[in-house]
């Protein structure tokens, strides 16, 4: 059990080797033992295969019928979830690698998402729609993408993006809890780490806040899901090169309020904005315009994917992806 | 006929002349330039809504439809007055003004202007109902809406899962301005059986008959929860939407002299169905006056979803990392 | 006959009455004349219908089996035609409306898109989807929308967006010769209009520089597509507020450097970045992320779509797409 | 057997024998931590790719494959060593390390790893071929894909158009973890004919038969450019991926018994089937010798699409709008 949400300036209480995996398992369970609306659904999500992430291992024994094993249908696994929330029921409804949610944009974005707004609030739409993305496993080009940016500034949509310094359970019930439909994007990557306490802020979908170094920050990181992998390594090296910094690494990354952000910490000079994704008009280019039309902007330098597939080959993929090195390098260059 | 059939005769006719006149009504309120946007009428189809609707539970039930939705929504109960207002860009809409033309929502009535996009959500609404013990639902699907891929997923899920759900075709023999044969191949009746979807096949020319077969149809759902598919032929009088009509004439005036609601009239006593024709004009005219005049549509108040709220941030302490 | 490309400050040579949908309309004729490989697909296409949009009216009948009917398969549009195009054709797939683009988003995304860097440069994709798009119809919420933001920043894919002060005919020729997908996106609203010279540079796919007022601009503008309605007369207005501006409207506007442009326009303190669908993420994202990279930038002022649903009621469309007013406002805003 | 019987037999195990070689080399590959990602390997299924894949033309035509691609793509005449090229990430891999596994690319042979989503691509080409007078298609397909909707729109549309293509289906019983029947209502190959695809169901154990049906079916297809299915019931004996098997394993051992692999090779005398055998083990460790030493996988010098270039504005004049 999971506190559903987390007060300003909470450190939440994990860390005892808890993974983002097993929050995630642990969080599906307690929903489903708590609430009989709650169900789940997805391509091979049942015992013993448990997904293909393994997140729903161990739910379909404890809950029978109540996790169900769909066809390969993209689209009518979203789309019939979204006729189960609309009746009354809490559905999470998993797309195996989230490469395939390209397969029901229609469903998410020209009906999930616009019910509530168009049939004037005469329906909400508690939807969530899981999805395991990103790279670093050499699945190749169809397997590794980071398509979330495709999905944020949807009308009526929610994006939800948690790390290992969420708590990934609490904000999976929360986005369960939600009115509207969430996509709940999980960097495959961060399923085996542990969570780690940190300084959270806002309910119901806290934003990280990490501060790295000695004195005021000098530079500013901005950062989400799997982001999240370079940056604290980054911001280790950054302050044993005398570099204090700050991350703010928000779950909810739609609607994302990047400058007051940048204001509370004291307006560092500079910002590096990470992202797994390539960067044409991506989340990194919404925070950037954001600081920029506040006025006054820091100096800003996104460190994105790649402007080209994700290749199957290991060290091509690692070289075409943002690094560790590649974070601490922009905010040298912009620090110097 | 017999006293109950005449009775079904008497209603079925008042509701097919009720979606008539309403279309009618829109088509001139668009031609006047009254209205803005674009509609499709149902004008030649309205056995279909009539006859499939009533069989439906109001309490209970639910309907799915598509861009051509008046008929069915006006069959399931819904307000003239609230369907003309939504179209004005009125208040009192059945959606505020929001939805238009093909996007209504009252009561458990669903439309949306994506063909085939509402078949996995009616399913999964459908579901719902089973896991809440009651209801079933119907859902509306053009000849031409068989095009599209998310529709086979609906039949299958519908079907591996025992959706309480009645597909509906309207099977009018065009889509847009495209004749079915040029859009498919085989025959259409027979793809849902392919996805365990037992069909009927009927031609839509008679009310009645439909509405026995809905309720047929509806009570094998109701009693085994398995979808079913009735697949009517049937025909548009009108243009696809308001732009031009390109179909060959004089096959539009062969079905023009089988119009469905003309020989539903010819049932009823002449004296009987003016009365009903006069009521029927008399309530759409309220029912326009009352829309025009109603106020314009309001912006939503609340815009969804909201941004992440700022956190004071002044008060956090914090340990570097 | 219009010419295939423009050279740098070429004021194109139209402006006699040919309307933007005319010039798509001969532009898909000569090419349907000159290259055998050419062929139209979509829905409704045929004569006498032409197209929701008529934009294919009488090709049909000049080109018969070359102008395909399809069924209302959006996906197997897109496909089917990025099959055509490995198959040494040059297809050119028509959306009925851009709203249905989300039924294909995988088969562009994950299929057309992807084709020719995964497969190492064996094939190329010299494909064209045709989508009108945008608002001001009150053909209600989905009907009305303007998606293209979604389909920026992905590896493999181009988008074309013409405004009637570019030569849309050209484009679409250089569309349908280039060897990579291209989204071509043609605003609804736009159709009518007949084309305006303009000065425009670049080629294949020129970008249009507008000016107005005396001196120096304070001011830069860019947009895109249908942005270019409120645009030209906020300009006016502006002008006779006595505030010089320059407008840079590109027609490709995925991977749009814009940095340079404000650069050569002499760096002008403000701009205005206008967009019709909703903010978040979106192309004026993308161009304001830009010019805060490149540092210094001028102050910025986003002008887009409301966060909402685009309702049917045709006067709450109006008050929630960007207009003249609110870019008026905006330059205003940003220049006292 | 007839002389050109054995001839067939001979080439039906060898190539088969080889496609389980460097499966299962692929296999210990990825155990042994030499390759990274994952995979999804045919072995038990190799009568199909060898069966069908013999019967097509690769001076003309074209294989449609999927994630399970190894096989067609050994079967159409790719070399082993460029496949393992390929998934150790070398520049001499068929896709130039690009692809790995799943997104092959080769002299006409295409995959990707989207279920389906292939399906209305190969329907293209085959057009293509059409147009261009010569060449048909295959394209695979698993039981699990049949819950795309992407399939029916492209089954539609090839019958509709006339499509040069054969869909085959290894109906292997699972996507997955999730046996056929969670997944499907209806009769599978019940649902190609309904789409107007002619359809001819097989079970997938002898590939001399598979060659005989798959030869009729592209004469059928080349000879109306109509498109045809060939159902072939098949079991794959690994795991879906390299991750466990739950299926059962009484039921994994009773379709090893009979393995056609196994069977086939009992049709050759011993001494045959031995040479081959020895021949194959020779040329897979060679292939893998020589791509485990090929130099890395390099980036693409191009990206895609370049960015606008920069014009010089400098030159430019210009007239106040
Ligand atoms: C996904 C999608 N594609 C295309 C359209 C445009 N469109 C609106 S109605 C229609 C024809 C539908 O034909 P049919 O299903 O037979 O219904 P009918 O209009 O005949 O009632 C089309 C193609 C749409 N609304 N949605
Ligand atoms: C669109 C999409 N959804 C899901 C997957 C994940 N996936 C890969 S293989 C597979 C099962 C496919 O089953 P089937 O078609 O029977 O082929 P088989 O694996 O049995 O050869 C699934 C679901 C995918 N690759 N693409
Ligand atoms: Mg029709
Ligand atoms: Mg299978």
């Amino acid at each position: 059990m999971t506190p559903a949400g987390s007060a300003n300036g909470t450190v939440h209480p994990h860390g005892g080797g808890l993974t983002f995996r097993a929050s995630l398992t642990e969080a599906m369970d307690d929903l489903l033992r708590e609430d009989p609306r709650v169900l789940l659904l997805g391509e091979d999500v049942l015992d013993p295969y448990g997904g293909a992430f393994k997140v729903t291992r161990g739910l379909s024994g404890r809950y029978p019928g109540r996790v169900l094993a769909t066809p390969v249908s993209e689209a009518a696994i979203v789309g019939a979830a979204t006729g189960l929330a609309i009746g009354g029921l809490r559905p999470i409804a998993e797309v195996m690698f989230g490469d395939f949610i390209l397969l029901a944009t229609d469903e998410l974005i020209n009906h999930a998402a616009k019910f509530r707004a168009m049939y004037n609030d005469q329906v909400t739409v508690p939807l969530v729609v899981r999805a395991p993305a990103g790279g670093g496993r050499a699945y190749g080009p169809t397997h590794s993408q980071s398509l979330e940016k495709h999905f944020l500034g949807v009308p009526g949509l929610k994006v939800v993006a948690p790390t290992h310094l969420h708590d990934p359970g609490a904000l999976l019930r929360a986005a369960v809890a939600d009115p509207d439909p969430v996509l709940f994007i999980e960097h495959k990557l961060l399923y085996p780490l542990e969570l780690r306490p940190a300084e959270v802020h806002g309910t119901p979908y806290p934003t990280a806040v990490v501060r790295a170094g000695r004195g005021e920050p000098a530079v500013m990181l901005f950062a989400y899901g799997g982001g999240v992998r370079w940056c604290l390594p980054a911001m280790g090296r950054l302050a044993e090169a005398g570099i204090a910094s700050t991350l703010c690494l928000p779950s909810r990354i739609d609607r994302f309020a990047a400058w007051p952000w940048w204001d509370l910490a004291g307006r560092p000079p500079a910002a590096v904005l990470v992202e797994e994704g390539t960067a044409g008009a991506g989340w990194t280019a919404e925070v950037a315009a954001q600081l920029a039309e506040a006025g006054n902007p820091p100096v800003i330098r996104r460190v994105t994917g790649a402007d080209d597939i994700i290749p199957a080959a290991g060290h091509l993929e690692d070289a075409m992806l943002p690094s560790t090195d590649a974070v601490v390098a922009a905010a040298l260059a912009l620090v110097r | 006929m017999a006293q109950a059939d005449e009775a079904l005769a008497v209603e079925l006719y008042t509701q097919m002349a009720l979606i008539r006149r309403v279309e009618e009504t829109l088509q001139a309120l668009f031609r006047q330039g009254r209205m803005r946007g674009t509609t499709h009428v149902s004008i030649g189809q309205e056995a279909c809504a009539a006859g499939v609707v009533g069989a439906m539970d109001r309490q209970r039930d639910f309907v799915f439809s598509t861009h051509r939705c008046h008929g069915h929504f006006l069959a399931w109960g819904g307000e003239p007055r609230a369907l003309f207002a939504e179209l004005f860009g009125r208040q009192t809409g059945v959606c505020g003004g929001l939805g238009g033309s093909q996007h209504l929502c009252w009561n458990g009535f669903f439309s949306n202007g994506i063909q085939a996009g509402m078949a996995p959500v009616a399913v999964g609404l459908a579901l719902s109902r089973k896991a809440a013990g009651e209801g079933i639902g119907v859902a509306f699907l053009g000849d031409g809406t068989f095009g599209e891929g998310a529709l086979y997923e609906s039949l299958n899920l519908a079907a591996l899962w025992g959706a309480p759900l009645l597909f509906v075709v309207e099977d009018n023999g065009y889509a847009q301005s495209t004749p079915r044969r040029m859009q498919h191949a085989g025959r259409l009746a027979g793809r849902p059986p392919a996805f365990g979807v037992e069909t009927v096949v009927h031609d839509a020319a008679d009310p009645i008959t439909i509405r026995r077969l809905a309720e047929a149809l509806t009570l094998a759902v109701r009693a085994d929860c398995r979808p079913r598919c009735l697949y009517l032929h049937t025909y548009r009088l009108a243009a696809h939407s308001l732009s031009e009509d390109y179909r060959d004439t004089e096959e539009i005036e062969r079905w023009r002299r089988a119009d469905p609601l003309a020989a539903m009239r010819r049932r009823l006593p002449d004296e009987q169905a003016d009365t009903i024709d006069r009521e029927i004009a008399a309530r759409v005219a309220d029912a326009v006056a009352a829309a025009e005049a109603d106020p314009p549509a309001r912006p939503r108040a609340v815009p969804l979803p909201e941004p992440v709220a700022l956190p004071s941030l002044a008060s956090a302490g914090g340990e570097p990392a």
